[in-house]
């Protein structure tokens, strides 16, 4: 019952996955996709926590090491940035699709590419 | 049923789990909002909510540096950026997508002529 | 020492920011600066502890004797590539990190650390993807990508959670039939996703069939093979491949289905990228298999599929539908490509066809055998037509009894819009089909290293006793 | 051999850049080539071993390959002989001439090794060589090119399968070292690996479910590369059929069914006969003379597998004897017919007429070709066809023995069709300056109608060839001494019958001479009732030619019709997997899901 | 009928996540680091052997700075944050190359405003220290080079709000450039020095001590400069088309 916290998370990367496949507007799949990013995160610094562990810095309050893991913190750190990357990207890629197609609904877009092929 | 709400108390007793249940229960229902919501900046407004309220929990969850990182990176930047993607797209909605549609007829009745 | 294939990549694409050129022209020499150090400074055999962490601790960079021909092969296609492709504006910066993103993914021997380089590519990935204009399939592939990057890092930390390293080799002994399939499951459906194995393979055809000349060759060939390897590293040698069965399968219904799609095609572009998926997919395969003969054969057709697809693209690229008329030694090469890919004798693809056959009858499988036989009389049937509609594009055509001028003004037309190939991608084409002549004609040339591979990648021990042993 | 193979393959080479300077240097090196194989194979001792390319004794030289190679070689050496002057009109003289060089290359491989994988690489080899020459002809042979490379790979392919099916049983490739043990192998196993083997023969010599790629690749193919095609690459299917027949023990590997003909070559025997029949029938039909010869070629291969798969003294042999007329006859006939088309520059019966006093000496190559097709005597034709009729009636296998009567009436219609057609008849008025072919083409010619006349009178020699194979297959040798042919049932002399045929000739020809001659009229000197009718219509027809046989078969099936919708059943599924590909990322995480609870509840 | 196939999805997923991966996981906070390279890496013990951290007393250990995150990122997996550097820089790169692609070029204006302008004014370099306050103290306070550029980057965000006519020069490619370039210089020094890349050459001083931790504020600052270049860069490039 403990794990309320890894429900959590998972239950929103369902959400984001469920955003993924219901949604039209490709804008809100990249929405979806930077909520998996945000639920992946949390879990896994979920899974560094120790119970009543401290936050992994020396410091004049924590003299000495009563810590939580912080590789998961670091591994998380890296896959922030790289989310952000991936979403600046899916960004400017959905103004050219706009731009090209002057529409984000797929449909729309199948019907344009058809005519045009 | 009644032992369920005693490990429910049980469980709020722990800070951790009390915050991870509340803020976790309003992350899945910005999620939700976010998800279905049908103008696409309240998305937006709910996916920064999402990321704020992820900053709190790694605070809770004794991770400070991903707090700080995720406030500035995910709520601030990724916002922004989004925000100015849809700014572009929306501005040229109206002007291109006319003009292609235009270009769609016209193959049609070429198609329809051959 | 090994760190400088990384490195020197990497300081040069920094470097190349201010002017948009500058990429392109330090490109062909960096790969051939990694060439020359892989040839004549290193070799297999040693392992380099980043920062001198133990390799528990930090990263291990591991050269040993499968990523060593797997390192020679990439770089020599990105050499091959940068003096082929047409790079526009900062390409060439990007591809100098996915030069670096390869190196590292190759020699890489932690878990997280080959999630940041698989980002690194797939970002790659993206951008290339969009060239030409083809922002819609680059976003399909962007969303997709995504999700499989995700399952991946997943994967990742729980190695992290149950072995308490992110190392390979001290991964391996995480051991529990309940755990290995579940950790497994993971990285498979990023392989499966990143590989194309239909369906999961599904982002690809609209990728590839942009008419780049950079786009099919830096994913289809260069990201593929380093991906292949990838894969055989941690499913061959460190985890078991779950349910290895169902993977087979998979990939068998990947490469008919494949097979068809390309039959179908009206564009030659699409056909080829459905022909990619098919190669690439026996190659999963017969990997599926575990066994080293059949493990040496894939990587063999791996060779020859990745060389003969490489020509086939770059020469799309430039010529597009339009025949061999003016250019005979682009039409020389194109179809002893197609030929190769078909695997008619005395090219390399008959060879990897031979070994591939020879060794899976020897295990008693019947059914991939006569599924690649089966996909083979499809592949030879539509890249003939190809074939022999662009070698004899614009001779006897029907006259038009009336407005004749018309007619005549389309073949000048035709005529002017033949561009011609660059002269470094005529060399190139040409270059590689003379390889696989050479190799159809002496194929223990490659056969010897693939051998190599396949008996290093399916025992663990030497991986392992490379790591223990530390480095430098 | 290994000699012989590398002057052929530098010859490839050679000719290209040699027909750059003088396109005529192209065939001359191809007929060099051919007749130094002729005198080396020819005097070549049976039962040589050699190695090639550092490979230990993969090539060995059976009375078999000997009877093969040099039937090839006499078709080549006409061919490249004939093309010296017709390679002016060839489109792509040099990649001409050097592919041809390469296809001869790769049949004499076939012939020579009994290594299956060797045979299988230079099967391939003459294949694509081939494939390339093929799209050098009409408009349409561009879809003939896929036709024939689809249908050759489907034959080849399933011939690699059972390859290695041999191979995973009895670890090795050649022929003759797994031939002793396959009898005791299970019954579908024997089934499973001759079929597929087999399937290549099949394939590549037009027998009954893979016929259709004939039609289209000889018909469309350049004009005297059809002779090649039919008069010797499709020999090549019946040289795997004969080896495979001859090599595996199929009386013992199979079950007796009929009349001492095991079940095996029973199922061989009625796929001949349904060849027989479509390529009679078909051939009767045709307007365009070269795919009417492709459809003969159909119903002579169904007379070859028929004698062959007979595997007894006569029947054998004659299907052996047969495969040599029939690529004489073949290649005379696709000469001739080349000439006319230098000449003329059309192939369709109904454009051309009358060109008998044009060009007598094609006409003659002709008329003994179509003679030996029909198999009537003198002609080497009449004693193949002789030997497998006696064969199948000793059996008592009455059936085959009605439909390859019915082969042979229905040959006598199909060649009569361009007879009357191109030659006889009335000239059209576009032909009147049509001459005869030049001397290169037809000396070609002259020397086949020699050898034909040559060997349907004295057998003799061809006689020793096909006994020499049986030896070597152990079987009993076919009996003859002389121009007597020994069968169960009786003998044949040829020569008394040659005699004979030349007495009613000269009877006929005195009374020709003798009798008064009808004269010839100019088309206006006619009347009716005092007047006259100036009508300039020609009085000869070719169109519907047997428009009365052709309307007893019209709802025939088309093959042809049935693989085409196959290839667009395929190609549905093809634009459903399109239609997939075409899906957004929404679509793609479905499957993603798909596989992933794959994986979860399939645990294999 | 979309949302059923897609709630059917998600359960898919979710069925693996709960169901397969769930079980495998320990429970929620009770780890024991013992067993996981965290310890040793905690206690900054890899190579030598095992002795306890006191702030600002224990020196000159393998590792210096207080921040064990920051120790991850840039000394332990100091490869990981190269490999992650350059993602950022291969995303603005390509941000940079599809917009110029962009056919319509319309940038984005807003219409400015006394009072933002002036506040900006104000507020802007406060933000500007702040970031850099963010890197330099990365290796002693939560936090590090990618906040603090991040936080630059925002600033640089602000200034585009406030004043219509602002535009990033190229000074910032070359910022970018001349910090990435440093970073790996300072790898190969290592390698140069220490003999492996990326080796931590400095001395790495008394724990908590702000010039500690040898190459690690260094590299922070690198990745803080290259990091705001590269986001203002991405940011412009989204505004101006």
């Amino acid at each position: 019952m403990s794990n309320i916290i890894y429900y959590v998370s998972f239950i929103i990367l369902g959400i984001g996955i469920y955003g993924i496949v219901s949604q039209k507007n490709l804008f809100k799949q990249l929405i979806s996709l930077s909520i998996i990013d945000t639920a992946v995160n949390i879990f896994i610094v979920a899974l560094g926590y120790v119970e009543w562990g401290e936050a992994p810095i020396y410091s004049a309050i924590t003299p000495v090491a009563n810590f939580v893991d912080p590789l998961p913190q670091a591994l998380v750190l890296t896959a922030i940035v790289i989310g952000v990357g991936t979403l600046a990207l899916g960004s400017i890629l959905l103004v050219h699709i706009n731009e090209k197609y002057g529409s984000l609904d797929p449909d729309e877009i199948r019907d344009i590419r058809e005519v045009v092929e | 049923m009644t032992d369920f709400f005693k490990s429910l108390i049980e469980m709020l007793r722990d800070p951790v789990s009390a915050m991870s249940v509340l803020v976790g229960g309003l992350m899945i229902v910005f999620a939700l909002f976010a998800v279905e919501a049908k103008k696409i900046v309240d998305s937006l407004i709910a996916l920064s909510a999402i990321s704020l309220l992820s900053v709190l929990l790694f605070v809770v969850l004794k991770a400070p540096d991903v707090a700080i990182t995720e406030a500035a990176v995910g709520s601030g930047l990724a916002t922004a950026v989004m925000l100015f993607a849809l700014w572009r797209v929306d501005s040229k909605a109206d002007s291109d997508s006319q003009q292609i549609k235009k270009t769609n007829k016209q193959s049609d009745e070429a198609g329809e002529k051959r | 020492m090994i760190a400088l294939l990384i490195a020197v990549p990497l300081a040069f694409a920094f470097a190349s920011i201010p002017h948009e050129r500058l990429g392109r022209y330090f490109l062909p020499f960096v790969a051939l600066f990694n060439l020359v150090c892989l040839f004549f400074f290193m070799e297999p055999g040693q392992i380099l502890e980043v920062g001198r962490w133990p390799a528990a601790y930090g990263i291990a960079l591991v050269l040993d004797n499968v990523s060593y021909p797997f390192l020679i092969f990439v770089n020599f296609l990105i050499l091959m590539m940068a003096l082929s492709a047409t790079l526009e504006n900062r390409y060439g910066t990007l591809l100098l990190v996915l030069t670096a993103a390869v190196n590292g993914i190759i020699l890489t021997g932690d878990f997280f650390n080959s999630f940041v380089f698989l980002e690194i590519i797939s970002v790659i990935a993206y951008i290339v993807a969009a060239h030409k204009d083809n922002a819609l399939g680059a976003f399909k592939y962007l969303i997709f990508g995504g999700i499989g990057g995700t399952m991946y890092l997943l994967g990742a930390v729980s190695v992290y959670v149950k072995s308490g390293t992110l190392n390979m080799g001290y991964a391996a002994f995480i051991t529990d039939p309940l755990i290995v399939p579940t950790i497994c499951i993971f990285f498979l459906i990023t392989f499966l996703v990143e590989l194309k194995v239909l369906p999961l393979g599904l982002w690809a055809p609209d990728v590839y069939s942009n008419g780049s000349s950079v786009t099919p060759i830096a994913l289809g060939s260069i990201v593929t093979v380093s991906l292949v390897y990838l894969f055989s590293r941690i499913f061959l040698n460190i985890f078991d491949l779950p349910s290895p069965q169902l993977v087979g399968i998979l990939a068998m219904i990947s490469i008919i289905l494949a097979e068809l799609g390309a039959l179908k095609q009206k564009s030659l572009g699409r056909a080829l990228s459905f022909a990619t998926i098919s190669g690439v997919s026996t190659v999963v395969a017969a990997l599926s298999m575990r066994e080293s003969e059949i493990a040496s054969a894939a990587y063999f057709y791996l060779f020859n599929d990745v060389v003969s697809k490489f020509i086939l693209f770059t020469l799309f690229a430039y010529l597009g539908e339009r025949g061999f008329k003016s250019n005979k030694t682009a039409g020389i090469a194109f179809t002893f490509a197609s030929l190769s890919v078909v695997g008619f004798p005395m090219f390399a693809g008959f060879w990897a066809k031979y070994y591939l056959l020879k060794a899976l009858f020897q295990v008693n499988s019947y059914a991939l055998p006569a599924i690649i036989l089966i996909a083979a009389v499809i592949e030879a049937g539509y890249l003939i037509k190809w074939n022999v509609e662009l070698w004899y594009k614009g001779e006897d055509t029907p006259k038009v009894q009336d407005g004749e001028q018309d007619s005549e003004m389309e073949n000048e037309d035709d005529e002017v819009e033949e561009d011609f190939i660059p002269f470094g991608a005529q060399v190139v084409t040409l270059l590689l089909a003379l390889t696989l002549v050479v190799v159809g004609f002496m194929p223990g040339l490659i056969h010897d290293q693939t051998m190599n591979i396949a008996n290093n990648v399916l025992d663990f021990r030497p991986y392992l006793d490379l790591i223990l042993k530390g480095g430098m | 051999m290994q000699s012989l193979l590398l002057y052929l393959a530098v010859g490839a080479l050679v000719g290209y850049f040699l027909s750059m300077i003088n396109r005529r240097l192209g065939p001359i090196v191809l007929l060099a080539l051919s007749l130094y194989g002729l005198f080396t194979l020819w005097n070549m001792p049976i039962g040589s071993v050699e190695g090639l390319f550092g490979f230990e004794d993969i090539l060995q030289f059976t009375a078999l390959s000997k009877y093969f190679s040099i039937i090839t070689l006499i078709v080549f050496s006409c061919y490249a002989f004939f093309n010296i002057v017709w390679i002016s009109k060839a489109k792509r003289p040099h990649a001409f001439s050097a592919l041809s060089i390469l296809t001869l290359f790769g049949t004499l491989g076939v012939f020579l090794t009994p290594h299956l994988i060797a045979l299988y690489i230079f099967w391939e080899i003459a294949v694509v060589a081939s494939l390339f020459i093929v799209p050098m002809g009409k408009e349409e042979s561009k879809k003939a090119t896929i036709w024939y490379i689809v249908i050759s790979s489907i034959g080849s392919y399933m011939f690699l399968y059972g390859t290695f099916l041999l191979y995973s049983k009895f670890g090795t490739f050649n022929l003759f070292e797994i031939s002793g043990d396959i009898a005791s192998e299970s019954t579908g196993f024997k089934w499973l690996v001759s079929l597929l083997l087999l399937s290549a023969g099949i394939a590549k010599s037009g027998i009954f479910p893979l016929h259709v790629w004939l039609r289209n690749v000889h018909g469309n193919a350049p004009d005297t590369f059809s002779a090649v095609l039919s008069g010797q690459l499709v020999k090549m299917g019946s040289y795997i059929i004969a080896l495979l027949l001859g090599t595996f023990p199929i009386a013992t590997m199979f079950s007796q069914f009929y009349a001492g003909v095991n079940i095996f070559s029973y199922v061989l025997i009625w796929l001949g006969n349904i060849s027989i029949l479509i390529g009679t029938f078909m051939a009767i039909k045709q307007n365009d003379m070269k795919m009417l010869m492709a459809y003969s070629t159909v119903a002579n291969g169904g007379y070859i597998l028929i004698g062959l798969a007979l595997l007894d003294q006569v029947g054998f042999a004659g299907g052996l004897f047969h495969v040599i007329n029939h690529a004489l006859a073949a290649t005379m006939i696709f000469l001739s017919f080349a000439a006319v088309v230098y000449r003329t520059g059309t192939t369709k019966i109904d454009e051309m007429g009358g060109l008998i006093f044009k060009m007598p000496v094609t006409f003659v190559t002709y008329l003994v070709g179509i003679i030996s097709i029909a198999g009537i005597p003198p002609t080497s034709g009449f004693v193949s066809k002789w030997m497998i009729f006696q064969s199948l009636i000793s059996k008592g296998m009455f059936v085959t023995a009605m439909f390859a009567f019915v082969g042979s009436i229905g040959s006598f219609l199909y060649v009569f069709r361009p007879l009357a057609g191109v030659f006889l008849g009335q000239l059209k008025r576009k032909d009147k300056d049509v001459k005869e072919a030049p001397m290169i083409m037809l000396i070609p010619m002259i020397i086949l109608v020699a050898l034909t006349i040559l060997w349907g009178v004295f057998p003799q020699q061809v006689l020793v060839w096909v006994t020499d194979v049986q030896r070597q297959f152990g079987m009993e040798p076919f009996k003859f001494d002389g121009t007597v042919l020994y069968s169960s049932l009786g003998h044949w002399d040829s020569w008394t019958v040659f005699v004979m045929f030349m007495v009613g000739f000269i009877i006929a020809a005195v009374i020709y001479i003798l009798m008064p001659k009808g004269k010839k009229i100019p088309l206006d000197d006619q009347y009716t009732s005092g007047e006259f009718l100036h009508n300039f219509d020609l009085y000869h027809y070719a169109t519907k030619y047997y428009a009365f046989l052709e309307r007893e078969y019209e709802g025939h099936p088309s093959f042809e019709d049935w693989y085409t919708s196959i290839v667009n059943v395929l190609k549905a599924i093809g634009k459903g997997v399109d239609y997939f590909v075409r899906r957004t990322a929404s679509a793609y995480t479905f499957w993603m899901a798909l596989v992933l609870a794959l994986l979860l509840w399939v645990r294999w | 009928m979309r949302r059923v196939w897609a709630i059917l999805v998600a359960g898919v997923f979710l069925y693996f996540l709960v169901g397969q991966f769930l079980p495998i996981i320990p429970t929620f906070g009770n780890v024991d680091l013992f067993t996981r390279v965290a310890f040793d890496i905690i206690n900054k013990s890899t190579t030598t052997n095992y002795n306890a951290v006191e702030f600002k007393k224990s020196k000159d250990l393998e590792d210096g700075s207080a921040n064990v995150v920051t120790s991850i990122v840039v000394n332990y997996r100091s490869f990981d944050t190269l490999g992650e550097v350059s993602v950022l820089f291969c995303a603005a790169i390509g941000v940079g190359i599809l917009a110029s692609m962009l056919k319509s070029k319309k940038r984005i204006e807003f219409e400015e405003h006394k009072v933002l302008m002036i506040s900006t004014g104000i507020v802007l370099p406060l933000i500007l220290l702040f970031g850099a306050y963010i890197f330099i103290h990365g290796h002693l306070s939560p936090g590090g080079g990618f906040p603090g550029g991040t936080t630059i980057a925002l600033g640089i965000l602000l200034l585009m709000l406030s004043n219509n006519e602002f535009k990033v020069t190229d000074v910032a490619k070359h910022v970018e450039q001349s910090a990435g370039a440093g970073y790996v210089v300072i790898g190969l020094m290592g390698m140069a020095i220490g003999g492996v890349f990326l080796i931590n050459f400095l001395p790495t001083g008394v724990v908590g001590n702000l010039f500690s931790a040898g190459v690690v504020p260094i590299v922070y600052t690198f990745i803080g400069f290259k990091v705001g270049a590269e986001l203002s860069n991405v940011i412009s490039d989204l505004r101006e088309g």
